[in-house]
């Protein structure tokens, strides 16, 4: 069903139910009314979903500020038990700090907390929340990469460890026995950095759920998802109902509405630190929920412009192998988006990092522009100087060097051009990579860590694309992006195409295939398996290659 | 067993075994002297200061931070020890738990600078030791005071089991304890996800700075033992007693890093990397070169000891 | 044997209470100091030995009437330099470096003060038969030799001839040369066959090297009856290595300073024999000499200072825990007394 | 000026400011000698080798490597001077390009270790500077060596410009030689990614293996002119030389970065901290205080001013 084009000055969306009027309360009757209208500039009442006589989790007036970022004001929410509750909100506007105050890694600056009717008082120890029943999985799931599965498994944890001896033992049988009942594969004594993604974010989900108490709990959830394809999605999605069923209380932040609306029962949507509207999902349209996210319409639909076959082709990769890949060509047309995906462990997204020489490759050819390189002899060096750049997934570890100025991020690949520097000069280059991204950051001279997380990937993709490359190789570029940022980096990728780059995107989004990519190569075990062009790169096409039998075959 | 297992445990136990050749080596060239159990139980009894020096790096250090003031921490105490007890006829039985106290006030007074303040351990800990030297100082008026209660000398040196000295059975036992708390407690889990991942931890519920601080207490407190045990073993105490130990304190550490558990620092590499570079250096003593030779030998012997247990590995990268 | 005995003699010679020696003519100290300034630079002001005899000279000035300042330090050569200048640049008539600050360590500052009109000197470092360092104007000196030739005697008289010894040095200090010269000429003169074995150890490597290096020796010379420490700070890792070795009934250790906490060791039997200069005397000795130079009179090479044997019977007049310079007796405060002219 | 811009210009400038505090505390003491021109210059001048030690340590430190080898590097290169220009009699002139090389050798062993094999910086250059330390006194035969050629003197110590020797103005020009590399060439921004976030350095096609030996040699090089300087102030080389300058340069090298550019190893910071803490201490001798008091002073100082820039900034986390 489609909603009815309102102005967001119009009125309540359908579906979407405002709180301050299910209290019976006016706008403007009290100071918290009042601020809580000028926060979000919402026009539009808010009323409450599920009222509940004794909810799981309630949370009120929980207000933070860091310095000068309001990150959090006067935020109420409730969680029934049993009830799976999403948690939305653009980039920055203070999910993970809220998910942070419970965790006891923030003390708030005011604010109450009720577990299950008992006053819990604030601020937390760290740790503490698990006394009374919560558990997390944080964004980036705080997994210690050189560690084992089972020392992450029991690290912190005072539910399955005595003071005074950790006995391995058991605790590896704990552990296989935890992992068969959630249906992992997993053998505790890897190291984690040696598990893939989807398999990281499947563990730390079911750590999480070991350090619920048997009966009930609160299970927060921050940002899971944009790691796993869409079956463990669904995996997921299945543990999670279980444990629903179970009497758990989740609470699930996601910048995918759809997941949104497949799971959820209510959602609470955050905007600059503070509640616009809490809702009940069910039959609650998409561009309502957009709509009060974003605080202004998001277009939909594709973002690139029509491919032009007659254009030349810029990039041939011809026999390229790696440990996981087995000899595999193709080209890509100048100005044009050549999608990559596949279910996990197919390999497209390894190309990417091989193309770049991030990874070394076993064997292949990559030609640009007619210059022709072993794809096994490219650094990221020598990629760099032909013209070819890698917007790596992993923003925290590869994108950004979070404790230094944006700045100098922002100028990194640069360096070679010159030898001597001017930072006013810097500043000011940054300034304009800002604007012409969409950055919102006080000032260059800010430190990189102190952006929201679709900022800093603008950031990153400005860092890079102001080398105006010839190449470009996207792994996830969204990832854990919100719907606005979103789009506005889809419009960046299109600039680029205009100006005829080539582009290589893997994702497991297919709908991010379907805005941005003239072609999609689905990936199966390490070969292509289908290509998909025209009016085939659509989301539903590309789920049914990734998931049809094993036949290559050529959509036209 | 497969390749990779051969190799792991050769690299567990590379450093044991060059340990055995360099045994071997010296061995050969003096099999009179050197290869006797009176050598080897002087070799073992005379370097037990060093071994719990070591022990009290390693569990700061796991936590990520550093405590340069250990050294001056074990000059401070062995001074008013000697102090306490020779000087003013305090029982050597009230003085133990009067300096364990200190070791661990000096611990707590570093953390809480490093953690109310967040300041880089290294500088603090710099500072405060320092600082502890000039106390040392001021308390003994530079002079080395002798004349400790030979009860302690008896419990430290004089008394032994199979002709070594009772202070290595106590060095042991702190090699234990040390072990098994970084590998059978919670705490010592703790410690090592903060070490290596601050953030991470405290999202996992880590108390990150009170596991901060108890890794510098006990710190402070393992150099307040290696006080007491200087001080039983030479029978004195110096005001610059424990200034030489820091840096082959730290070579221990990071050698010890690389055996037993390699990639963490760990209590038994610890001890195995003192007495291999003591052994090294008491075989060219027994052998007869000049002293210079002690320091090529000592500088290359840890450089080379990496190297093979790195080429064992396959010139892994690993974070130590 | 004749060597034995002359050992013996030797040794009975230095164990009494050593009586004054005047270095010079007499000369009124009080009148012709008045108004000049001196400047002590330790070799560092944290070594007890070194402190003492400034503080020494701190006290003698101040009854004397002129102005004495110590340079304190911790032994950098920066901090020395430093100490140059402020003397240079303050009005100091003489800069003493006092008791290892060597003017090898800084040459170019020694120059210098000397073109501003400051007479430097270096007192307790040299031995008497060597030349003054690095240009200074005048060095007082110490019998080092004689030192060295005592802890020989000693060791021969005690063995009756059969000494089989390691001695540790530490080649950087201008006085080793001088002391080493001394043991080997006694041993060549009273001992022919005696064996001894020389082993450096620099001053910085002392807490780190002597233990395992004399541990070493222990192991491999199963004959080893004396172990000579010719700096006595040194016996403080040579006991230990000693105890744990298990030989305290056959090795036995004799020094050289008379350091307070050494003398303590041989009261509790680990340190047999240590010769021991008194540090005020000292501080007398080096004043009186420096005075001199100031005052136009005959340079004083000779200090005069005697050394004195204590062993575990001859420790009368040393308190316990032993202090520095007592055991001396106090001929010598009579006797400079008279020579400056202070009664 | 907002509230933020005054906390930050604060911080910036707060150990120069306590820094001038402290000279006018011994000023009002003992206007007379402290507060002289005469004093300055010698303090200026004397503290120059330090001052270079020090930047020899920021460099491969923001790359993220420790050099520890440094101190005996310089006293190996003042050793080699002393030996080939007063013994050997071959003219400064050729000495000091053959002990540049020296120290670059150095360096770049430490960095083909540490990059070859993978060790970390802190064991194999531990390692490097007990070797080193091992031949100086080897060719030293741990003898001071004195002697150097006038001419070395008179361009080190003797000659002087508005009364200060030149070593200072070498210092100074090595620290904005040093400041302006970190600030403002393409190296120093490499440096600095390459300390900060390596993976990201490598994958924006920053030469990581490059940079880091290329920190190592610059260290070695800069240790090695610590070296030459040492010996034409002191005019002469003694085998103990540089050990005690190793601690001083790094609580000076942290300290450093709280200053002028908080939160990074900076040279102008290094300069500013190295003459607080001189400062202090000359003032204590002039003054007449103990020695122990310079230790109280140097720990004190060294904490208290870390302290007092975390205040300023709100206690601010970094990475320093
Ligand atoms: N370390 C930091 N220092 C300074 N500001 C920060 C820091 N981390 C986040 N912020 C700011 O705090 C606000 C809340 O950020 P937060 O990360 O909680 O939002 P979010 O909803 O989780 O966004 P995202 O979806 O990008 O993770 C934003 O304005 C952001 O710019
Ligand atoms: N230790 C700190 N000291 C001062 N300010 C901090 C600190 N940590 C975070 N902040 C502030 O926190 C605000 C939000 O940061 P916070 O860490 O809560 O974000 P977050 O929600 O965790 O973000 P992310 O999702 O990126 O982790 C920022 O505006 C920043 O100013
Ligand atoms: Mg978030
Ligand atoms: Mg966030």
């Amino acid at each position: 069903m489609r909603p009815s084009r309102s102005s967001r000055f119009q009125g309540p969306a359908e579906g979407i139910r405002c709180r301050a009027y299910g209290r019976g309360q006016q706008a403007g009757e009290s100071v918290r009314g009042l601020r809580r209208r000028l926060c979000g500039g919402l026009q539009v009442p808010v009323e409450a979903g599920i009222v509940e006589a004794a909810p799981r989790l309630a949370i009120s007036g929980l207000t933070k500020s860091f310095g000068g970022v309001h990150a959090l004001r006067d935020v109420d929410l409730t969680v029934a038990s049993g009830e799976i509750h999403g948690l939305l909100g653009t980039n920055g506007s203070g999910k993970s700090t809220l998910i942070k105050v419970l965790a006891g890694v923030h003390a708030p600056d005011a604010g109450r907390l009720e577990v299950d009717g008992r006053q819990v008082s604030l601020p937390l120890a760290p740790g503490e929340g698990e006394r009374h029943g919560l558990a997390f999985v944080h964004q980036n799931l705080a997994l210690l990469p050189e560690a084992t599965v089972i020392e992450n498994l029991i690290a912190g944890d005072r539910r399955h460890l005595g003071r005074w001896h950790i006995d391995w033992a058991a605790q590896t049988r704990r552990a296989r026995a935890l992992f068969e009942k959630h249906g992992l594969r997993l053998d505790p004594r890897t190291p984690v950095e040696d598990l893939t993604q989807v398999q990281r974010a499947e563990f730390a989900i079911v750590r999480a759920a070991d350090r619920l108490a048997d009966t009930g709990g609160v299970l927060v959830l921050d940002e899971p998802t944009p790691f796993l394809p869409l079956d463990d999605v669904r995996e997921l999605f299945g543990l999670m109902r279980r444990l629903a069923g179970q009497g758990v209380s989740i609470v699930f932040v996601s910048h995918d509405i759809d997941e949104i609306l497949e799971i959820t029962e209510r959602a609470t949507i955050l905007r600059d630190g503070c509640v616009v509207s809490t809702f009940v999902t069910r039959n609650t349209p998409r561009d309502a929920i957009v709509r009060a996210i974003v605080g202004s319409d998001v277009a939909g639909g594709r973002v690139i412009p029509a491919p032009v076959d007659t254009a030349p082709v810029r990039v041939r990769v011809e026999d390229l192998t790696s440990a996981t890949l087995s000899p595999l060509s193709f080209e890509v047309r100048a100005g044009e988006v050549l999608g990559l995906t596949g279910l996990l462990g197919s390999g497209y997204d390894e190309v990417p990092y091989l193309l770049a020489g991030a990874r070394s490759a076993a064997g292949g050819q990559l030609t640009v522009d007619g210059q022709t390189v072993a794809v096994a002899s490219v650094t990221p060096a020598r990629a760099k100087r032909d013209g070819i750049v890698l917007i790596p997934g992993d923003r925290q570890k590869a994108g950004l060097a979070l404790d230094i100025s944006l700045a100098e991020n922002a100028m990194l690949p640069l360096l070679g051009k010159s030898r001597t520097i001017h930072p006013d000069a810097r500043n000011k280059a940054t300034r304009v990579l800002m604007d012409r991204f969409g950055v919102k950051a006080r000032h260059p001279a800010q430190a990189a860590g102190e952006l929201s997380g679709g900022n800093q990937q603008k950031l990153v993709l400005g860092k890079w694309f102001q080398l105006g490359p010839r190449l470009v190789l996207l792994d996830e570029p969204t990832q854990g992006i919100d719907v606005g940022a979103r789009r506005e980096i889809f419009e960046r990728i299109a600039e680029l195409c205009a100006s005829g780059t080539a582009v290589i995107c893997a994702t497991s989004e297919f709908d991010q295939l379907e805005a941005i990519a003239h072609r999609v190569l689905v990936f199966d075990r390490g070969r292509i398996k289908t290509q998909l062009k025209g009016d085939h790169v659509a989301k539903q096409h590309i789920a049914e290659a990734c998931y049809q039998e094993d036949r290559v075959h050529d959509a036209i | 067993m497969t390749r990779s297992d051969w190799a792991e445990q050769a690299e567990r136990f590379g450093l044991i075994f060059v340990w055995i050749v360099v045994i071997l080596l010296f061995g050969a060239l003096r099999p009179d002297s050197f290869l006797t159990w009176s050598n080897f139980s002087t070799i073992l009894g005379s370097e037990a200061v060093l071994v719990i020096v070591t022990l009290g790096l390693i569990v700061p250090l796991t936590a990520g931070d550093f405590d340069l003031s250990i050294a001056q921490n074990l000059t401070l105490v062995s001074m008013l020890t000697a102090i306490l007890n020779a000087r003013m006829g305090l029982p050597i039985g009230e003085v133990i738990p009067l300096m364990l106290l200190v070791g661990a006030a000096i611990g707590a007074i570093n953390a809480a600078i490093i953690l109310y303040f967040r300041v880089h351990s290294l500088i603090v800990t710099l500072g405060m030791g320092t600082f502890l030297h000039g106390v040392t100082l001021w308390v003994s008026d530079s002079q080395t005071i002798g004349g400790l209660s030979p009860a302690l000398l008896k419990y430290v040196i004089i008394n032994r089991l199979f002709g070594i000295p009772f202070s290595f059975y106590y060095a042991l036992l702190l090699a234990l304890g040390v072990w098994y708390m970084l590998g059978y407690t919670a705490l010592g889990q703790q410690l090592l996800f903060t070490g290596r991942g601050r953030e991470i931890a405290r999202l996992s519920g880590v108390p990150v700075g009170r596991v901060r601080l108890m890794a510098l207490v006990i710190s402070g407190v393992l150099g307040a033992i290696a006080g007491i045990l200087y001080a039983g073993t030479t029978g004195s105490a110096n005001p610059s007693s424990g200034t030489a130990l820091l840096l082959p304190a730290f070579a221990a550490a990071f050698l010890g890093a690389t055996c037993i558990k390699p990639g963490r620092f760990n209590a038994l590499g610890s001890v195995v990397a003192v007495y291999f570079l003591v052994t090294g250096i008491n075989g060219l003593s027994v052998v007869g070169f000049q002293t210079f030779v002690q320091d090529l030998f000592y500088g290359g012997a840890l450089i080379l000891a990496v190297i093979i247990s790195q080429l064992v590995s396959g010139r892994k990268e690993r974070a130590l | 044997r004749d060597g034995v005995e002359a050992a013996k003699a030797e040794i009975a010679a230095y164990s009494g209470q050593p009586e004054f020696t005047a270095p010079g003519e007499p000369f009124d100290a009080r009148a012709c100091m008045k108004g000049k300034k001196i400047l002590t630079i330790p070799a560092s002001s944290a070594i007890p030995f070194i402190k003492t005899i400034a503080d020494g000279k701190d006290a003698l000035a101040k009854t004397l009437g002129f102005e004495h300042r110590q340079w304190e330090n911790q032994g950098s050569p920066t901090q020395y330099i430093q100490g140059m200048e402020y003397g240079a640049n303050n009005g100091f008539n003489l800069i003493s470096l006092l008791a290892g600050a060597d003017p090898r360590f800084f040459q170019p500052q020694v120059i210098g003060a000397q073109g501003k009109g400051v007479k430097v000197v270096a007192s307790h470092l040299t031995g008497l038969e060597q030349e003054p360092p690095a240009g200074v104007d005048s060095a007082t000196a110490i019998d080092y030799r004689k030192a060295g030739e005592l802890m020989a005697d000693w060791t021969i008289a005690k063995t009756g001839g059969k000494v089989n010894a390691l001695v540790l040095t530490s080649n950087e200090a201008l006085s080793t040369d001088s002391i080493v010269d001394g043991l080997k000429s006694a041993f060549a003169a009273n001992c022919p066959d005696c064996a001894f074995e020389l082993a450096n150890v620099p001053i910085v490597d002392w807490a780190t090297k002597v233990q395992p290096l004399v541990q070493g020796k222990l192991q491999t010379n199963a004959n080893l009856n004396y172990i000579i420490p010719i700096y006595d700070s040194m016996s403080q890792f040579v006991v230990p290595a000693i105890q744990i070795a298990g030989k305290t009934a056959q090795v036995k250790v004799a020094t050289f300073n008379g350091t307070p906490f050494v003398l303590d060791m041989i009261r509790d039997g680990s340190v047999e024999m240590d010769i021991g200069e008194n540090l005020d005397w000292i501080s007398h000795a080096m004043l009186d000499a420096e005075m001199r130079l100031l005052c136009d009179l005959p340079a004083v090479r000779d200090s005069k200072v005697p050394l004195k044997v204590f062993d575990a019977e001859h420790m009368d007049g040393v308190s316990k825990p032993a202090k520095a310079s007592e055991g001396y007796g106090d001929a010598y405060v009579a006797g400079y007394k008279s020579l400056w002219k202070l009664e």
